[in-house]
């Protein structure tokens, strides 16, 4: 069964907010507004949103993003304006100042912020469904680990973990062709990300991540097992980084060839295509989506250039619990 | 109340916490069917069940994450390495994750990883080690380590309450050492983090030191009273954040320090002391603090070597006289 | 085709030697001789002693054991008088009395001892194999790796480097049941090891561990792969921990119908009756066997015995090249 | 003879040692094709081919295990951290296989792994690391932080060619600075491991530091000038080990020092710099050794915060003008 039309519409408009957001960024970033690195998930839109939209808030579901997965905070209620604040190094940004790009955290509304050393989330969402569990409640996890980031011994562990302790996690596995400048066939010597999860004994799926609709069913089967206790899942989401690494990176590496072939895939123009033929939304209807993502974004990108850098002396302070705490600048 | 060693006082402290707090649980390798390798947790997995003491795999990542994740869901995890030597293979986690969570998201990791730490008992390069300098220079971290059986109890307890990540640690040659066997509280009490004790009171010089050195620096006292050398012994018991004012106040007194511990020289806890001392008592000094460490090597294996490796009551006498005579 | 008659005599040897050192150590433990654990390989000489026997000291192979490995080291020419020196802590054990058991290393030989640090091994026989191959040598690495110790990150990282460059590598996973006190079951939720190498596209092999031909014919093939630049192999050898983790352990943990059913099958036992049963070898050359080690081990204990212990100034230097550098008892 | 950027240099010093070597080679993450996150191994896998600079997967244990085992059979191999804060992800490999196996076998491991350091670019608490106090304490190690494109092509080659372990900190901030550029030899040259650098002479108070922060010193060396203050600075190039003998000529000669490092304060460097200061030279302080160092907090990442958070040159004023008037 097809999702309900406003559901379908909601993964348009959360495609296209991350869309809208990351390209704002670029162009703060070309104005030299932005701080530090951007890593940009163009092209990988469908992964991030069609796999968070399998959550349940209520439950108490969370979720930690990579930085490509900005779709997927979104979709948990990240705000745009935290988003901006965060890239423009903005005091009253989520993180005062202090972490960069996605690295925050809310547990209210369900997401935890990643760190740079790849793999360790995985581990620490265990811990975080490990104690859900323990507390009676229903909670799932959710975690993205790119194909690149599941050679690391931190991936492994918590992987294996997952599965020995049945932990209800999902692991959304981003296979985007890249790691930095490495090709997945030069990270490992297998063709399916999903075959990792053979180590471990986890059942595991193989999505195309350009479909926001078929990723969105896969972890939809994936968080109904976790919450019914039928353990841990490693999804697969067959995508591409349609950008470098980072802002500075030309990925002159990758043939072009590829990169034709797969922006002729780009998941918004397809899933909005779809729409269209399947007629479940007319061409008024996805423009208004488009303005409305318009709108909000304009309104944040404001709110977060209008916004004070942090004071100097805040960076002071807040290591430790109960020490003297500055009130940061609000 | 019957007298108890060290590594008893530590089982009835995690044990108290564990009927005090549901949120208290435990996990690491071989601590429920087997109790853990030196028998800390025995008996837990019947008390409070598979739940709460976790078997794992031999994965101190995947062990010390999970305690991070569990910790931010409102948890009180303590995690136990089987040597605190394999800390080393967490060490991202713990200085990058657990370390930064307050500082850079708000959030807050009280965890405890706790484990067997030091030589003396010829375990050999990798089950001797004292770990505190690898995370001396790591803000967000504190460290505990007991000398006595009244402070374990009150110390792990502390730990176990503390909003941030404590790494304790507890020295294997003082786990089961009759002579330091203690009578100790049956109920409730803590010892706070951060202040040190004054084994011995003293008025020539002050020896600094923590764990199993202190019995050390006691022994060092014992001998020189007889040569008219009065010794001051400072027990740090807290490692991060040390006590700066129980420091600062020994000096002033004495006038005359050494630094004692049995983590090797270059590198070790004393520098940083050195340094505060330095900062803050400088013109008290009459003296150069004085460092007695174990030599700059891995810990060695055979019984001679590891004995020459380590301080010894010897070293410090020597290091007293010369300090004394300054 | 059956190995000639010499090496499944030799096969008998080894095995019969390890078991013989280690009843020895198991002695000298009683007496309070022994510095430190001991850590037995009761039951499992079989998988020790068949595998390092596929490799080829004139090509250069090189071989990393674990401490319950005794079986390889020795076939690959550690002596018993080293072995018993180590255990013992003398001043002219490999080691000069800085590191236990089997941590002592000898290129030459063909051997690197392990560290405690599980794991840490299979990764620095990358190493190894990867320079042999930049200087054009034949060699093939063998590295063994537990059951429990497959949860490690180095094993992953190194598993899967060993896989992506192709390494002359042969990876002896034993499974013996336990990693100390916890079952394989909880430390993993896959009944075979050989899976673990499925996340990697390695090939595997499934072998009985206590079958010394079974392991040295597996072997022998993981090795002819490897040498003629086929890669990496995972083989694991189903077998058994008779004895505790280490000797203060007395393994209550473990069914009594399981110690049972592997005493049954105890590689040394069934090997002996196959020879016999094949007419490989008849009685008298059987005792002969045992005859010959019992020699080496009481001249190599005797020898061991009366080394004395390091000179406590041993402890320094050496930890820098080029350091002054105390001549160490000899 | 073209003046060169710090990058250029380490870049010149390893392609010369990979050309002299055909034993040299390098592992990393990206530093084949995309010729390294900085762009330090650009060209070199068109040079020396991918047997020779390889790329590997996201696994810093196993890329560190495998240089130990290269090294192990008669290879110099070079690893890279993409960035030095991912040392933490091979911590056990470098501390309990690396340091410890001369020691405990008898067999030199001499691999270099090499990476950027250093804050001042807003990287954040990732990718702003100094992380030279995690591995003081563990014998077996050497470590090298170069602070000039002349220094940094001398040290890089010592690095290689040293029968040791040897970390090798590339501070970022200066990779690029186009104020330190330099004239280099073309030709082979070595800067010897341990040997310290008077980077400027003076009478009244020393300055001992290292990496971007000499920069630092020398800019605060101007200025003091003017105010009749006259700055020795001292670069000590090698942390480890560090050269004591210039320490104490300096402490000899000022009476008065200043350690200025980047690194966190509690656990950084300066302790076991102070620490020997005192046991070396206590008799000719005139001053308290005295510290000028980041605060103790994770790198920050906006740079109103990090500025605040490293030290300034008017950091070191203030602490020389203090010094200078005790
Ligand atoms: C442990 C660790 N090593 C190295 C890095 C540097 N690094 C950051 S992103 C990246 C590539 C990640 O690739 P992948 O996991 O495929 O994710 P993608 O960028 O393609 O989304 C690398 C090597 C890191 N962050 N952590
Ligand atoms: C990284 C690490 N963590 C913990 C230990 C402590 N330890 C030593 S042996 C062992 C069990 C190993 O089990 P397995 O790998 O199955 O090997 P076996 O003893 O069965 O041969 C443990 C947990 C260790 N040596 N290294
Ligand atoms: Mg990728
Ligand atoms: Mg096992």
């Amino acid at each position: 069964m097809e999702p309900a039309k406003n559901l379908q519409l909601d993964f348009l408009y959360f495609m296209r907010l991350t869309r809208g957001l990351e390209d704002r960024i670029d162009n703060l970033l070309k104005q030299g507004k932005v701080v530090g690195g951007f890593f940009r998930s163009l092209g990988q839109e469908a992964t991030a949103v069609g796999s968070a939209f399998a959550l349940d808030k209520k439950l108490g579901d969370i979720v930690s993003p990579l930085t490509r997965d900005l779709g997927a905070m979104l979709v948990m209620g990240a705000k745009p304006r935290e988003v901006f604040a965060q890239y423009l190094a903005r005091g009253s940004s989520p993180s005062h100042g202090r972490d960069q790009n996605l690295h925050f955290t809310d547990l209210d509304r369900g997401f935890i912020g990643t760190i740079s050393p790849l793999g360790a989330l995985v581990a620490v969402m265990n811990g975080v469904v490990l104690a859900a569990r323990m507390q009676g409640k229903k909670t799932v996890g959710m975690v993205y680990i790119g194909d690149g980031a599941t050679s690391t011994g931190a991936f492994h562990e918590a992987a294996n973990f997952a599965s020995v302790q049945n932990l209800p996690l999902v692991i959304i596995a981003e296979n985007n062709g890249y790691a930095y400048s490495t090709p997945t066939t030069r990270q490992m010597r297998i063709l399916n990300l999903a075959d990792r999860a053979k180590a471990y004994g986890l059942p595991s799926e193989i999505v195309d991540g350009n479909d926001v609709l078929a990723v969105y069913k896969s972890a939809q089967r994936a968080v109904a097992r976790a919450r019914e206790g039928g353990g841990p899942t490693l999804i697969e989401a067959k995508t591409f980084r349609m950008r470098g690494h980072a802002a500075h990176d030309n990925q002159s590496y990758v043939p072009k060839e590829l990169l034709d072939q797969w922006r002729k895939r780009d998941p918004i123009d397809s899933f909005e295509r779809f729409l269209r033929n399947e007629q479940v939304a007319d061409g008024s209807e996805i423009e208004e989506v488009k303005t409305k993502v318009e709108a909000l974004l304009a309104d944040d990108l404001a709110w977060a250039e209008s916004q004070p850098a942090p004071r100097p002396e805040d960076a002071a302070g807040g290591v430790y619990g109960g020490e003297f705490e500055r009130a940061l600048t609000s | 109340m019957a007298a108890i060693t060290l590594l008893e006082a530590i089982r009835q402290g995690l044990w108290e916490e564990m009927e005090r707090d549901k949120n208290v649980f435990l996990l690491g390798e071989d601590i429920g069917a087997y109790g853990g390798a030196f028998k800390v947790t025995e008996g837990f997995l019947n008390r409070f069940g598979a739940d709460r003491v976790i078997d794992t795999p031999i994965s101190e990542t995947a062990i010390v994450g999970a305690a991070c994740g569990a910790a931010m869901m409102g948890m009180r995890p303590v995690a136990e390495m089987q040597f605190i030597d394999f800390i080393s293979c967490c060490f991202d986690m713990l200085t990058n994750y657990a370390a930064k969570s307050r500082y850079r998201q708000g959030v807050g990791i009280p965890i405890v990883v706790r484990g067997p730490s030091g030589g003396g008992v010829h375990g050999g390069p990798f089950h001797s080690q004292n770990v505190e300098s690898f995370f001396l220079n790591t803000p967000g971290l504190k460290m505990v380590e007991p000398s006595t059986p009244y402070d374990a109890k009150g110390l792990i307890k502390a730990a176990i309450r503390d909003d941030d990540p404590v790494l304790f640690f507890e020295h294997k040659l003082l786990y089961r050492n009759p002579k330091i066997k203690q009578e100790v509280p049956a109920g409730d009490y803590v010892i706070p983090i951060g202040k040190a004790s004054v084994r011995r009171e003293g008025k020539d010089l002050s020896v600094i030191t923590y764990g199993a050195m202190v019995y050390t620096a006691l022994d060092a006292a014992d001998r020189l009273q007889q040569e008219g050398i009065d010794l001051e012994v400072i027990d740090l018991r807290t490692l991060q954040p040390f006590d700066r004012e129980a420091i600062v106040a020994t000096v002033k007194k004495t006038s005359k320090v050494i630094i004692l511990h049995e983590a090797t020289r270059t590198g070790g806890m004393a520098g940083e002391l050195t340094a505060v001392i330095n900062e803050e008592a400088f013109e008290y000094l009459d003296g150069p603090v004085t460092r007695v460490t174990s030599i700059d090597t891995p810990v060695p294996y055979a019984p001679p070597l590891e004995e020459y490796f380590l301080p010894q009551v010897e070293d410090v006498l020597k290091a007293a006289r010369s300090l004394a005579a300054y």
